[in-house]
């Protein structure tokens, strides 16, 4: 069975991310654009006369699908490659899944990944 | 009368930049809406270019510039339809020239002048007009408020040197500051008030989409301005000059007057703002360009950039949602640099030792020309409102009016709109495959 | 002879204008295709700026303008090599002036002539084709079509009215209604037909990805043309100012007639359609500027417009990919000005009393003009398809032929591209960190 | 001294193609960067049209002609403020004509060169530096490096051929090699290492954002260059003829040398290559536009061409951050320009039997505008370092100078910037809903 | 123990979800976009000669992790929030989490929120 | 019980994998774009003088909620429909669903999708 760990991040980390996970020997990922609301507020704008405010700030999201072994230490290695101790880091979760297929062998389970 | 080439050469030239304008405002406006109905703002220039640009030949001419004025207000619009009467072409074809120009350059050159008036207005309703009503608007305002306004200020009417406020002093309007500016935001003040606020005004961001798209469209328009003042000094000479040195100057002091003035007011000088200074200066000067000093241009342009930059807050203040601020930077700094002209001018401005007299006699025509098109606008706008409708459905204005009434939307986006490919061909056959189209269709 | 001043400056102005019309043609092509070859699209123009901008001073001038004609087909390629000769610039090095006007500038203004019609090929085979082969293309193709036919229509060879059709009637082709609109559609077509068609034609949408960038290039042609027409007049006088408004209301009224054609078949008006039909009633007008009435031109970009818009489905049911639609309106919109010269034209047209000889002599000369770039088109086109081929690997065209061939994505897309960063420098040294690089590598 | 009304059309018409460079030069620049930074990229260019314009209408024109010249370095910034003093305008106001051409066309043609030349050296501190300090780094270095520098070289100073060194030859600098491009490149790496390296310099990609722009940019960077070789020709006549097929041949030979090189190197063509070499072969081709054959203009642009696209690799190698390119292009070209004049031009280059003289003098005023630019920039750069600062936080940088230092993002991304309405408006009334704002508010 | 609550939703009402779902007190979420298939059907689109349609229609993705018992109740919020009533409204789903990380603290589980 | 199946497949076979799934009978899908990283390695671009490479290459990301007995049939549509054979096909992974609601009628489960 595998896991999915989902790790929502700076954008301006993910290079380091991607070589921690290889490093640690992950070879495959799904990363994609996002956007987070949370403690890190974002700016505010000045429209020809209107304020606002942008409480959405650019984010990363990075997908893994990994051996349920694997889980807890991929979680961790996000973890520390991501961090730079200011508010807004993000976060990491991981969620159950029961099937994966390889597109390209129609592959199942463990070796699809 | 005689050719001279070199006046001909720099006023092709200057037909050519003022018709630049208009596309290059379609930009400045197109990247100031948001991404859903930037196709539309843009249309509403090129349609204006379109249906203006065969209107003017046909009846626009002769309503400005035909010599049978009806009571200083227009011109025969029969006179000279399709550029006939012999006033352009001699019956032989060729060309008639008047000082020095052939005066078919002259009709191409303020043809640009009707287009870019028009096209400015549509600033203030953007996102939410029916594309039809507005092609109908094009047709009706530039013949009922631009030809006449024209002919009123240049062609000899109320408002020039003929006209009865000239006893006063000579009004002074060199390049368009009430025929064009204080016409056209008039007139765009008027049509957000008819036609109403968009949904979400006042509460949503509605953020420029695209800020290189406005800052090139601002330095279009600053280029086309060359041809706009410059080429209205009618001559290659000292006065273009003049001209053209004083119109770069107040569009430079009009970047430093805006951004100065959010910088101290919001703590930061804008992109938006640079682009809006550039026009400020830029609308301010126009009246004034070969009447002021290159140093007056500065003040001049400086002034309109800051005044601006406070004046397009004013719309949330009174709750009229001029889109774009037409008013806030059309009207404002058309009034601007047409009042300040009494200040400024070196022959006659208070500042140079002048009488009062100018500056009153600026004052006047901007005003008289405030009430006629507001007068005019609210006609055609309300005629329209209670024929053909303004607005598009609430679900365009929403969902995007590029997408509801255009039937496009301005950018690919992947995994968005260009997935499906049903493409209903009229009679594609079965398309026999080329070489290179094998593989891939695998499985 | 004596220079002309102020002819000499608009032609330097004209120039200008359409030098720049190849980067407008980038981009209006460039904005119609999708977002992964964008910037081979526009490179194929730059490439043809590359080759042709210096190919025309070697052997270009001499071959379309040389004094030495071969049978009027082209002109001794030698004779001015490189613009020697004797007839550009005198012994002494300065410049020789012929009518009026230095002959050097009269080069620079026909090599941008050069330049475009090549360029305008390019959208018949956006996507797929093979870079290297389409620069080799581009001096193959204005050596062998593009300079002979400049000798045949205006360097007194076999269309000129030095030619043999003069007999009936001399044949008009102001601006280049032959050589650039049908030479360059006729070679869209040939080149459509041999490099085959795009993976997925008529069957996905591929729908431009940047329509903004389209109405920007098609107001950059618009406003280049103006030195394209107008220029042509060789005058900055009458002839150039009718030259001017007609080129400007035939844009116009292209607009007009495309968007009401598509309007009433699709029920939507579309800023694809604007931009088309400004190009199209450019066409059109392009032979005909200085032959017909302003109000001829807004009848025939008004055609052109309307006509065009219904060529372009045309591919459709034929089933050539000429993907950017240069067929549909450069060849068909060329061939309805060149014709419906023998209608409109005020010197000579049926509808101005003319007799029906120049409506023959138009249609012979765009005959022969077809059959000529054809033929030469056909033979340069297969024998590059047997030597270098035209068409990149099928996974290169799926995936993106500028990533393929140019080793670039247009725009960054964060997550995307630019996230790797084993930049390997040449010799980059362990890069001392300046004082603002300290933090944030925590961890 | 009468006027040449031809004459000054084209002048007029170069001026504005010339201010038409430094928006088309914040398109090139701001395309390169990232998507975080290009409006601070745009408004380096457009900061110094608004600084600079008007600094030159005061002091600019009068430090750079003015008549009394101190020690060759520069004029009297005093004697024709504001433009006053009687060698612009008359007494009377009237303008003052010289050599045909009134002088205030010349204010304004020279103007626009003050303000590309400080707009370029804004390239090489991309993405990081405090947008006032560069405001005020744009007075003075326009003082202090730009104006003296026109003096010298055009104003009849010392690098003139007034000056010691036209005893060996008469130096050639036809329209701005020194003043503009070595003058330019030489500050931007002075500068480069006085601001130091962005974060993640030659570790991150950092590739352009959006390279169509950049193409757009250099495109009318090409167009704005006829403005300004062949405006420099003061004529319109055979030298400006020359000067502009020079300078658009240049430009091609530039694309194909660019081109072939990384071809050769990096196994690809890129569009940002061509662009570059546009560039390139425009920069080396601007002392000496006057000077060579068109053969030759093809010879130089192919060289610069290629020796820059060689040279913009040395910034890894050495370390500097010239974040795009301006020493690699305008310093490297501006110098294979002014050097290979000695070689290639037709009176009195080497290769045309010239003696070595030439060459000698063209290799002292590069190395003498490069010593002096370098000094002064260096000594205004380390003030500026030492008082207002240069660089933004770290975290400014990292997230993107746009939205840190002027409140906006370049571009509207749904999902992203756009969401939040909280707008507080000064006293936006409870606004009652218009008729078409009732539904959606559904639940 | 976790649950991610995912909503897919017009992207006109995002400042209402928003704003709803701060008020119930949610105070982190991811946002990015996407394109949804459905009842609700795309547009037809000309270009130049050729028609075709195009099915997807812009969405906006909400992600929230919340606690267990959360699930219902922010799902309520949701649906509530970004309900129009007319056709492509959108759905909102819940996932099990079985961990969940804070970037910048390594905190795990409930305390990482 | 609902599953949610997801699958990263290669941008040009999306017509094809829509048009499949609609054929088996699923009414509704969500899609977003994607960058992937794994076997299929990105490419090389050159900037003026420095080269880098470019690892992640684009994918499009389809999420379909179905029944719990269809899982295996979609995920199998989806492998199918996507395959080329080639390097960088993608996966498909099917993640359990706790609760399903449709935003427009509040309506919960199955009768939601
Ligand atoms: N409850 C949540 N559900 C989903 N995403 C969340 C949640 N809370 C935070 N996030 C994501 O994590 C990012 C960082 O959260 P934030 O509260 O700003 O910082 P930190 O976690 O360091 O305190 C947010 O921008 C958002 O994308
Ligand atoms: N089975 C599904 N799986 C994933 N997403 C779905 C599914 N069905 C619908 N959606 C998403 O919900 C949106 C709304 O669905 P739609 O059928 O148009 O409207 P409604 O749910 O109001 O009937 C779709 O655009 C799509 O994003
Ligand atoms: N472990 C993984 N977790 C998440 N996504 C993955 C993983 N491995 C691969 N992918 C996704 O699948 C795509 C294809 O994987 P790749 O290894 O290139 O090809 P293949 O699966 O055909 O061997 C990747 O681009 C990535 O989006």
């Amino acid at each position: 069975m595998t896991k999915l760990v989902t790790g929502i991040i700076q954008p301006h980390r993910l290079d380091d991310v991607k070589s921690a996970l290889e490093a640690f020997g992950v070879r495959g990922m799904t990363v994609s654009e996002a956007s987070g609301y949370g403690r890190q507020r974002g700016h505010t704008e000045v429209y020809r006369g209107a304020e606002y405010t942008v409480d959405l700030v650019p984010k990363v999201r990075i997908e893994v699908l990994v051996a349920d072994e694997d889980a807890p230490s991929v979680t961790k290695v996000i973890v520390g490659a991501a961090q730079t101790g200011k508010i807004g880091d993000g976060k990491v979760w991981v969620v159950p899944v029961e099937d994966v297929a390889r597109v390209r062998t129609g592959e199942h389970g463990i070796d699809a990944l | 009368m005689e050719l001279d080439a070199g006046l001909t050469a720099w006023m092709l030239v200057s037909a050519s930049l003022v018709l630049l304008m208009t596309p290059g405002l379609a930009l400045f406006y197109g990247g100031m809406v948001r991404g859903k109905s930037v196709l539309n703002m843009m249309m509403m220039s090129f349609g204006a270019m379109g249906v203006v640009g065969v209107v003017y030949v046909l009846w626009g001419w002769s309503m400005s510039y035909g010599t049978q004025s009806v009571g200083g207000l227009f011109a025969n619009p029969l006179e000279q339809f399709g550029l006939g009467g012999g006033e352009v072409f001699a019956e032989d074809g060729t060309a008639v020239i008047a000082d020095g120009l052939p005066v078919i350059v002259d009709v191409g050159f303020q043809a640009t002048f009707a287009i870019i008036t028009v096209a400015l207005i549509s600033g203030a309703i953007a996102d939410r007009a029916k594309f039809g009503t507005w092609m109908v608007f094009t047709a009706l305002w530039v013949t009922l408020a631009f030809f006449p306004m024209a002919h009123m200020v240049w062609g000899g009417g109320l408002l020039s040197d003929e006209g009865p406020f000239a006893s006063i002093a000579e009004p002074v309007d060199f390049a368009g500051g009430t025929v064009v500016h204080i016409n056209a935001g008039m007139a765009a003040l008027v049509l957000a008030l008819v036609v109403g606020r968009r949904k979400g005004f006042g509460k949503e961001p509605m953020r420029p989409h695209n800020l290189p798209l406005v800052m090139l469209g601002a330095a279009l328009l600053w280029f086309g301005w060359f041809g706009f003042n410059a080429g209205s000094a009618y001559g290659a000479d000292g006065l273009a000059g003049l001209a053209w040195v004083n119109t770069s100057t107040a569009a430079s002091a009009g970047i430093l007057g805006w951004l100065i003035t959010e910088k101290i007011r919001d703590g930061h000088a804008t992109s938006l703002g640079a682009a809006s200074g550039v026009v400020a200066g830029l609308v301010a000067i126009t009246p004034a360009a070969g009447a002021l000093s290159p140093v007056g241009a500065a003040a001049l342009g400086l002034v309109a950039g800051a005044v601006s930059a406070l004046a397009v807050g004013l719309k949330y203040r009174f709750g009229y949602d001029d889109s774009l601020d037409v008013v806030g930077v059309h009207l404002v700094a058309g009034l601007v640099g047409t009042v300040l002209i009494g200040f400024l001018a070196t022959d006659g401005g208070l500042f140079y030792g002048g009488s009062v007299n100018l500056l009153v006699v600026q004052a006047l025509i901007a005003l008289v020309a405030m009430v006629l098109s507001g007068a005019v606008t609210l006609v055609i706008a309300l005629a329209l409102k209670a024929t053909m409708g303004w607005r598009v459905s609430e679900d365009a204005e929403v969902g995007g009016i590029d997408l509801a009434v255009h039937g496009e939307g301005a950018y690919e986006t992947i995994g968005g709109r260009v997935v499906d490919s049903r493409t209903s061909l009229p009679t594609a056959p079965a398309a026999p495959a080329p070489a290179t189209r094998t593989t891939t269709e695998v499985k």
